[in-house]
């Protein structure tokens, strides 16, 4: 150690967020008592200008070396604090926060005294850590200006015309085979009615033939790798046996084709042939041979497409192709889909003919649809002039697992009433709901006008329709509250808003992009407020409605903000990045060669005439699972060596004043975001854990483990994230056989296996993070406490 | 970069972002507020719906880095004269109102403000709170440096004596520069209802009716009363709150149709978070009409309201308060649509969720560069597809000077209004 | 001051005659001219509206028709019932010609026409725009300061704002500074401008009796010497449904109503017997003892 | 439940034959109707009633949102129509601008066509066609009126009444019954 540690302690009351529950003024008196500590203070807001001020006024007059923030938690403010001690001079990761918000006021409100405790250990583990912090140099990546936007429809186009416009190559990647997305689909957009295509289908030609984008339709992500500035995506072009080239959307193949097979575009209900384009207006205009349904492919047959073809484009053995791209920023926006509500049984979709869903009703409405914009009920094909929307199918539902409002349904049936009643002013219109959620600029408007034409709104969730056999009608019952009266209304078709779904590849595709989902499946957003576009990993932002459901404007401002984000990056031109990396210490390592199995990004190579690992620096993300493997210690993590974190261990066991205790081993990506969000919640949990943070589960060394049970500890928690979601891809499969191992270590050493416990919570599971603390405090009290002679050693 | 540079106007939490975002990509950024301190409304908030987030948390870290971003001229207390050029050659003229404070010298340690004896109500506080003639709007201001509001100042001058950085000049003068900017951000935010005009509420004759932003006030830890939330008429602790929805909003009278899609959250999390301040528990009921919980995370929000924090919701516009001449608590009469019961409950405390209006700053930028606006007084956008471009070119808007929304949707609008503006700029 | 056509309506000449009485004689000293109209019919208040919205309109159009005959432009009505008739009849058919022209057809029928020129103003309206609170100060003789009155303006001479148009609240209205004029004060006492249920009368008794007896509670709470209003169905509401309210429910109120010309009359100087004060049921005697 | 079952009022739910869709439009084409399909049913209207407050069955929100359902027979015969004090208190509070009390009046215009008013309105409106006075005039009035000095009451020009009333048709529906005059 060069010069003796001199700790700056700032307790913060956060206004009454810590200051109504933690006596922050008694901390910082504790802390002014801790070994190296100069300064110790208290202050109203840390984060603002004054708070900051201290702190930099505190540095340079005291000249501290180290700072420690007892605020709120580090994935909140920490950038914030480190630019600040920087301001003065002062290395970044000489810098360490005490989470006594999330962790302790927010969670632990009945119980002050305790929490207070709770708060002088977290400050004393922090002082402990930061007399063994060191400076570490700057770790900068240039930033590639090239972007990927993920997702076609009208965010991503957006994201694509934006980040084009402003000099970046952008890669624009579509499922499907063309772009547009769920707004080409659509009839007239709310609340003006303007028509949806005609808005969409100039960005979508802009986006075609932009200069700086590169279209890749009918394409998926298979692989990403890298870090911010430096993305290798690997995408799998899946073959559409017609060469993209030669074919310039003429159609006979479209005509000629015998196979009649339902079009997915058009919900099912229209037609289309094996070779295909989505819809007319496609961009880009090129015909698509579906292999499934295809007669050349299942039976070796037919081929007339292929022998008309003016431009001999159809070539049946086209391959599946996997090209690789070197971007600087992606942008999700993958968008959504809709509910199937055929699980709903009271409501008959797909058991009643007449009962349809509100994209159903889009499609038959547009006039390139099935019906060719004549509302036809498909039973008999009649016009239905009774008609009746019932809101809410499968949103703010508990029964079927999406609690959220999906923010556009009562919008949507609204729209469609007023098209109704245009064509069919004495046409019965019902609206079931429970809230009419009108709430953006122009919707009370229309709302407005849907009352004035005479649609009738009843409030009230439709409870059930049955179907009168003898006419196809649907019998509707429904207690409207307004009137206080049960209803039972006989309608002619029946319309069901239903909810927006995060899509079903969503999880894979959080896998693939290292980020994490959100509680109700959508990917889940860096901050709300402080940073609506970006995830947690740097360098992948999101937009739309793959965030959670919202309308056309809304998605096409996010997917602007998230290029602006994405530009803010790669206009920079490099970015400051981690410098937590290891390092092996050449006399310690004997050559075992054990750590290379481990990392999961071959970031540790064996120099062979030394017979010693050696760590390639830029590869190298920082997990820490090699340095737990290594059975010489010989591997030193930086900003999370061995020694910072058994300090902190021995810190938290040092004059207990609460027993059981538990030390708690989190990961910075999935249970410590956890335990945020359980404070966020507020779910309360007794006071007797004192949790650690490290980058990944697969940090934690048996050593740490069973050092915590000799130096008394009750119990010991090792959380980090379930298994395929770890941000380092295989880091938890390592903490799950160490796991293993220690269980038998711990029964021979005598000591009752229960009091070790992995658990896998997620970032989106604050509620599991509480009950599990909760189990650990009751299972442990009924524990006799640990043998003295563990303490004696 | 560029010589090019972006004007924002309105330094609220979305000029704040516009700021930033323009000024990230290397562009010089003057970011002009007519109030003394950048922060606008949302400073005065104690937390934030859906995550209760604290506020200040989220606010003045952003607060700190545009004062301190080397690409960020910032104009506080200093409004825009005069407009003129076209898309990427504005000529702007802004005059820097006299502060009779020197900038420079002053450290904001606030020993003027010890001693000056003239108070007055603070605005900042929704006229709750009082402050001096020599005052910062609240302790966490941007620039930390005092004004002297010479309205009320007596001018006995103790101030001046008192500074040891000799900061306090009577004689300064009211300053105007010119620049040149290739675009311009609109971002000057909303006002507050002005619930007077429904009469049959009784607000402004009833002292324990108050609107959501004096309540916010009361709320907030750096608020006149630290948090504690009293009754103005007599400082008791209320136990009975009731919260009213859709007061001047959906309101075809008062010429304001439109929902303000946020007063049905913020009612919310002013009903739990009233709930979390008073020591002894409270009783909140939000009489509303719809409960419109659109956003992410929003329903759960509704939901946990009712199940864990107890807040009482009844269905129905109250037809009218009436006070209690002698308690001053309020009788709230109003019909239960659910059961067709009528009450007429009595409230130690009435809070109005009052809509949005376009603010003063949005009619007074708008003599200067008088833009179409709809029919209350919004800024209209070109199109549907371009949401932050307004009818001239090369003048963009975000947050509720283009129609209401709440802090995440203004602060992505102010990034989408930051990339059209930086286009622009190079 | 112009000329007003002064149009008693049916209930005051039959039922309260006393207000008749002192609306001439204080119009009298307050120099306000007002010229008899005859050959009326009913104005068709709500209770005929309610049958019949064309009959309601043509009887109105043919009684303000006579007005227009007469070569007046202002009609004065002392009954709020009249009032809101009438005035409704001719904000409608002032402004939309379509129906006046239909109302007309009718009206040929009769020989008579209306062109769409009269403006109706109520008896208190007029006392407070045309005379005016000073005037009305100077003639007091014997002020009466001593007195505390609750106002009871009565529905329809404010409301609906959108056809009538006075700006109230319940904190302030006209009547109080008209009130004040006279040396007495006007009380603020709870929903003092909520209704009397009057045009209930033999609809529903219950509901007429319920709501007269929460606001004579109200005017107990307020402690008001009495009540004042400026319309016949309150006043009769207030003096002949008190003894009611008070029979049924068995309790004491014993609060005299005045009109407010009456309550003009006595600041006058002029007498009880001239003010045809005998003619109330509940007596006035406790009243004129205290402002001697 | 002391002695025997608990006695439940069963009814059937309001079947579609039950309502009559075109009601709202009728009301609508009326000049004081014109606005009740502008109603969102907050309730503001009764929260403010004088009425409401006492009597749990008079409810003009009730009454709207039964209108604007189709519940033409509820509403017609029901009675509560007439139950409301036209004070018009819910006319200056509604937020869509919805003429409450016009809008009752014109169902009581329709109910009165269809034959049900309160004996009460048709007596005076019978009164008023035969003598020209909403209630008879007694010998007592014309002798208090002299006592203060007051001319007699004065005549009213019945026969131009009677002539304006058969021409609008209202006599048609008030002597339906015994068919007088």
């Amino acid at each position: 150690m060069e010069e003796e540690p001199r700790i700056g302690v700032f307790v913060c009351h956060c206004g009454l967020n810590i200051g109504a529950v933690v006596d922050a003024k008694a901390v910082a008196e504790y802390a002014a008592t801790l070994p190296n500590v100069i300064v110790s203070v208290d202050n109203k807001y840390t984060c603002s200008d004054p708070g900051q001020e201290e702190i930099k006024k505190a540095v340079k007059n005291e000249s501290l070396n180290r700072v420690i923030v007892a605020s709120c938690s580090p994935r909140m403010h920490e950038p914030t604090f480190r630019k600040a001690v920087e301001e003065v001079g002062l290395n970044k990761y000489l810098m360490e926060m005490v989470n006594i918000r999330e962790h302790v006021s927010w969670v632990h409100m009945q119980e002050k005294e305790k929490a207070t405790e709770k708060a002088k250990d977290l400050v004393r583990m922090a002082v402990m850590r930061a007399a063994l912090l060191q400076a570490l140099p700057k770790k900068e990546v240039t930033i590639l200006d090239r972007a990927l936007v993920i997702g076609g429809g009208v965010t991503g186009i957006n994201a694509a015309l934006d980040l084009a416009n402003q000099g970046f190559k952008t890669y624009l990647v579509e499922k499907t085979p063309a772009i547009g997305g769920y707004m080409a689909m659509l009839d007239k957009t709310f609340p003006t009615l303007d028509c949806s295509i005609c808005i969409l289908a100039p960005m979508m030609v802009d986006a075609g033939n932009h200069p700086n984008i590169e279209l890749l339709t009918y394409s998926e992500i298979t692989k990403v790798d890298g870090f911010v500035g430096n993305f290798k995506v690997k995408v799998k072009k899946k073959p559409r046996y017609v060469d993209m080239d030669l074919c310039n959307g003429c159609g006979d193949c479209g005509e000629v084709c015998p196979v009649r097979v339902p079009n997915s575009f058009d919900v099912n209900l229209g037609k289309r042939g094996a070779a295909y384009v989505p819809f007319p207006q496609a961009v880009p205009l090129k015909y698509t041979i579906d292999s499934e349904n295809c007669l050349n492919f299942n039976y070796g047959i037919c081929q007339t497409c292929q022998k008309i073809c003016p431009k001999h484009a159809i070539d049946f053995n086209q391959a599946e192709e996997e090209i690789e791209i070197d971007v600087g920023t992606i942008v999700v926006a993958t968008g959504f889909e809709t509910y199937n509500p055929a699980p709903k049984r009271e409501y008959g979709y797909g058991v009643y003919n007449n009962v349809i869903t509100s994209i159903e009703f889009e499609r038959i409405k547009n006039a390139a649809g099935p019906t060719h914009g004549k509302v036809l009920r498909p039973s008999d094909g009649k016009e239905p002039l009774r008609v009746g929307f019932i809101q809410c199918v499968g949103s703010r539902d508990y029964r079927v697992g999406h609690e959220y409002c999906s923010n556009v349904c009562c919008m949507i049936s609204i729209k469609q009433a007023v098209q109704l009643k245009e064509k069919h002013p004495k046409a019965e219109v019902y609206i079931f709901a429970i809230d009419i959620r009108a709430f953006g600029k122009g919707f009370e408007e229309i709302y407005r006008r849907a009352r004035d034409m005479g649609v009738v709104f009843i409030k009230g969730r439709a409870a059930e329709v049955i179907e009168d056999p003898k006419t196809g009608n649907l019998l509707v019952s429904a207690e409207d509250l307004y009137v206080g009266k049960q209803l039972e209304i006989e309608l002619d078709m029946v319309v069901l808003a239903t909810a927006l779904l995060p899509r079903a590849d969503a999880k894979e595709l959080a896998q693939t992009l290292n980020i994490s989902l959100g509680q109700e499946g959508f990917f889940l957003e860096a901050h709300p407020k402080l940073r609506p576009v970006d995830t947690f990993t740097d360098g992948i932002f999101l937009a739309g409605a793959s965030a959670g459901p919202k309308d056309v404007p809304e998605c096409v401002a996010q997917g602007k903000a998230a290029a602006s984000a994405a530009a803010c990056l790669m206009a920079r031109g490099k970015i400051e990045i981690e410098a937590i990396t290891a390092d092996v210490d050449n006399e310690l390592c004997i050559g075992c060669e054990l750590c290379t199995l481990e990392c999961p990004y071959g970031a540790i190579q064996m120099i062979e005439e030394l017979n010693k690992a050696e760590v390639i620096e830029d590869v190298c993300k920082g997990c820490g699972t090699c340095a737990a493997a290594c059975p010489q210690f010989a591997i030193f993590m930086k900003h999370y060596t061995d020694e910072q974190i058994l300090a902190q261990v021995r810190a938290a066991l040092t004059d207990v004043k609460e027993r059981p205790l538990i030390v708690a081993f989190t990961c910075n990506w999935c249970s410590y975001g956890g335990a945020d969000l359980a404070g966020i919640s507020r779910y309360q949990y007794p006071t007797n854990a004192r949790i650690i943070r490290l980058m990944c589960s697969g940090r934690v060394d048996p050593t740490f483990v069973f050092e915590a049970f000799k130096l008394g500890a009750d119990g010991v928690l090792v959380s980090g994230c379930h298994i395929g979601d770890c941000h380092y891809a295989t880091g938890n499969y390592r903490t799950e056989t160490r796991y293993i191992a220690m269980k038998h270590a711990l029964k021979q050493a005598g000591i009752d296996p229960r009091r070790l416990r992995l658990e896998w919570v997620s970032a989106s599971e604050g509620e599991k993070f509480a009950s599990v603390i909760r189990e650990m405090v009751e299972e442990l009290e009924q524990m006799p406490a640990l043998l003295p002679k563990m303490e004696r050693t | 970069m560029s010589e090019k540079s972006v004007l924002v106007i309105g330094a609220g939490v979305t000029g704040i972002q516009a700021a930033l975002d323009v000024a990230n990509q290397g562009i010089k950024t003057y970011l002009v507020e007519k109030t003394p301190s950048v922060g606008g409304h949302m400073a005065q908030l104690d937390k934030t719906f859906p995550t209760l987030d604290c506020s200040a948390c989220i606010l003045t870290p952003k607060m700190v880095d545009v004062a301190r971003h080397p690409n960020i001229e910032l104009l506080t207390y200093s409004e825009v004269k005069e407009v003129s050029g076209a898309a990427g050659d504005f000529t702007v003229k802004i005059e820097t109102k006299p502060r009779y404070i020197d900038a420079t010298k002053c450290t904001g340690c606030g020993h003027c403000a010890l001693h000056c004896p003239v108070e007055v109500l603070n605005d900042f506080d929704e006229n709750i709170g009082v402050r001096r003639a020599i005052y910062v709007p609240f302790p966490q201001a941007v620039p930390l440096v005092y004004t002297i509001d010479m309205d009320n100042c007596i001018e006995c001058e103790l101030c001046k004596n008192i500074c040891e950085a000799e900061a306090v000049n009577f004689d300064q003068e009211s300053e105007e520069i010119e620049v040149n900017v290739g675009s311009i951000i609109l971002a000057t935010g909303y006002d507050l209802f002005d619930a007077t005009k429904l009469k049959n509420y009784g607000y402004g004759s009833y002292d324990n009716v108050l609107s959501s932003l004096e309540f916010e006030r009361l709320l907030s830890a750096s608020g006149p009363a630290g948090g504690h939330v009293f009754r103005l008429s007599d400082g008791k602790i209320p136990r009975r709150i009731a919260f009213l929805q859709c007061v001047g909003s959906r309101d075809t009278e008062h010429g304001m149709p439109y929902c303000s899609r946020v007063c049905c959250m913020y009612a919310i999390k002013n009903a739990i978070l009233a709930k979390d301040h008073i020591h002894g528990g409270c009783e909140t009921t939000i009489f509303y009409i719809d409960v419109r919980a659109f956003g992410k995370g929003f329903e759960e929000f509704y939901q946990n309201s009712q199940i864990r924090f107890g807040v009482k919701f009844v269905r129905g516009k109250v037809g009218e308060i009436a006070e209690d001449v002698d308690t001053n608590n309020l009788i709230v009469r109003v019909e239960d649509t659910e059961t067709g019961q009528l009450f007429e409950d009595e409230f130690d405390m009435v809070v109005l969720s009052s809509g949005l209006v376009p603010s003063q700053g949005s009619a007074e930028i708008n003599k200067i560069l008088n833009l179409p606006i709809d029919q209350y007084g919004f800024f209209e956008e070109l199109n549907r597809i371009s949401p932050v471009d307004t009818k001239i070119e090369g003048v963009y808007m975000a947050g509720v000077c283009e129609s209401v929304k709440d802090i995440p949707d203004g602060v992505g609008q102010a990034s989408a209004a930051a990339m059209r503006a930086s286009l622009k700029a190079i | 001051m112009t000329d007003f056509a002064l149009f008693p309506g049916c209930l005051i000449p039959t039922r309260v005659p006393s207000y008749e009485v002192s609306l001439r004689k204080t119009a009298e000293r307050l120099g306000v001219n007002f010229v008899e109209m005859e050959n009326l019919t009913c104005c068709a208040p709500v209770g005929v509206l309610s049958l019949d919205y064309l009959t309601s309109l043509s009887l109105g159009a043919r009684n303000l028709a006579i007005v227009e005959e007469m070569g007046l432009d202002t009609m004065c009505t002392p009954c709020n019932g009249c009032f809101e008739g009438l005035d409704r009849t001719a904000t409608i058919l002032n402004k939309d010609p379509e129906t006046l022209e239909k109302v007309n057809e009718i009206l040929a029928e009769v020989g008579k026409e209306y062109n769409g020129t009269i403006t109706v103003r109520h008896l208190a309206e007029i006392y407070y725009d045309d005379v005016g609170i000073d005037k009305i100060k100077e003639m007091m003789v014997k002020p009466l300061d001593a007195l505390t009155v609750g106002i009871r303006p009565g529905c329809h001479l404010f409301r609906p704002i959108e056809v009538i148009g006075i700006d109230y609240s319940e904190r302030y209205f006209f009547l109080d500074d008209l009130i004040a004029a006279t040396g007495a004060e006007s009380v603020y006492y709870k929903h003092r401008l909520r209704c009397c249920g009057g045009l209930l009368r033999n609809v529903s008794g219950d509901i007429v009796e319920g709501i007269l007896r929460k606001r004579l509670i109200e005017l107990k709470e307020g402690n008001v010497d009495c009540v004042v209003t400026v319309c016949p169905l309150c006043f009769l509401q207030f003096d002949l449904g008190q003894k009611l309210v008070e029979r049924k429910f068995k309790e004491k109120y014993d609060l005299p109503t005045l009109t407010y010309s009456e309550l003009l009359g006595l600041g006058m100087g002029l007498s009880a017997e001239e003010l045809g004060l005998q003619t109330h049921r509940i007596k006035v005697d406790k009243l004129l003892a205290k402002i001697g | 439940m002391s002695e025997g079952e608990y006695k439940v009022p069963i009814k059937e739910p309001i079947k579609t034959k039950d309502l009559d869709p075109d009601f709202k439009y009728e009301i609508a084409d009326t000049y004081l109707g014109r606005h009740i399909t502008a109603c969102f049913k907050c309730g503001a209207c009764t929260g403010g009633c004088p009425v409401g407050i006492l009597t749990e069955i008079y409810k003009p929100r009730q009454i709207i949102g039964e209108a604007l359902l189709g519940m033409r027979e509820k509403v017609l015969t029901g009675g509560e129509l007439w139950l409301c004090a036209t004070c018009y208190t819910c006319e200056d509070r509604c937020p869509q601008k919805v003429n409450i009390t016009d809008v009752i009046i014109a169902l009581r215009n329709m109910a009165f066509r269809e034959g049900h008013t309160p004996e009460a309105l048709i007596e005076q409106a019978r009164n008023m066609v035969e003598t020209g006075w909403i209630q008879k005039t007694t010998a007592s009035m014309d002798k208090r009126r002299e006592e203060l000095g007051l001319s007699r009451l004065p005549k009213m020009a019945v026969e131009d009444m009677q002539k304006i009333v058969k021409a609008t048709g209202f006599i048609k529906y008030l002597y339906k019954k015994e068919d007088k005059k």
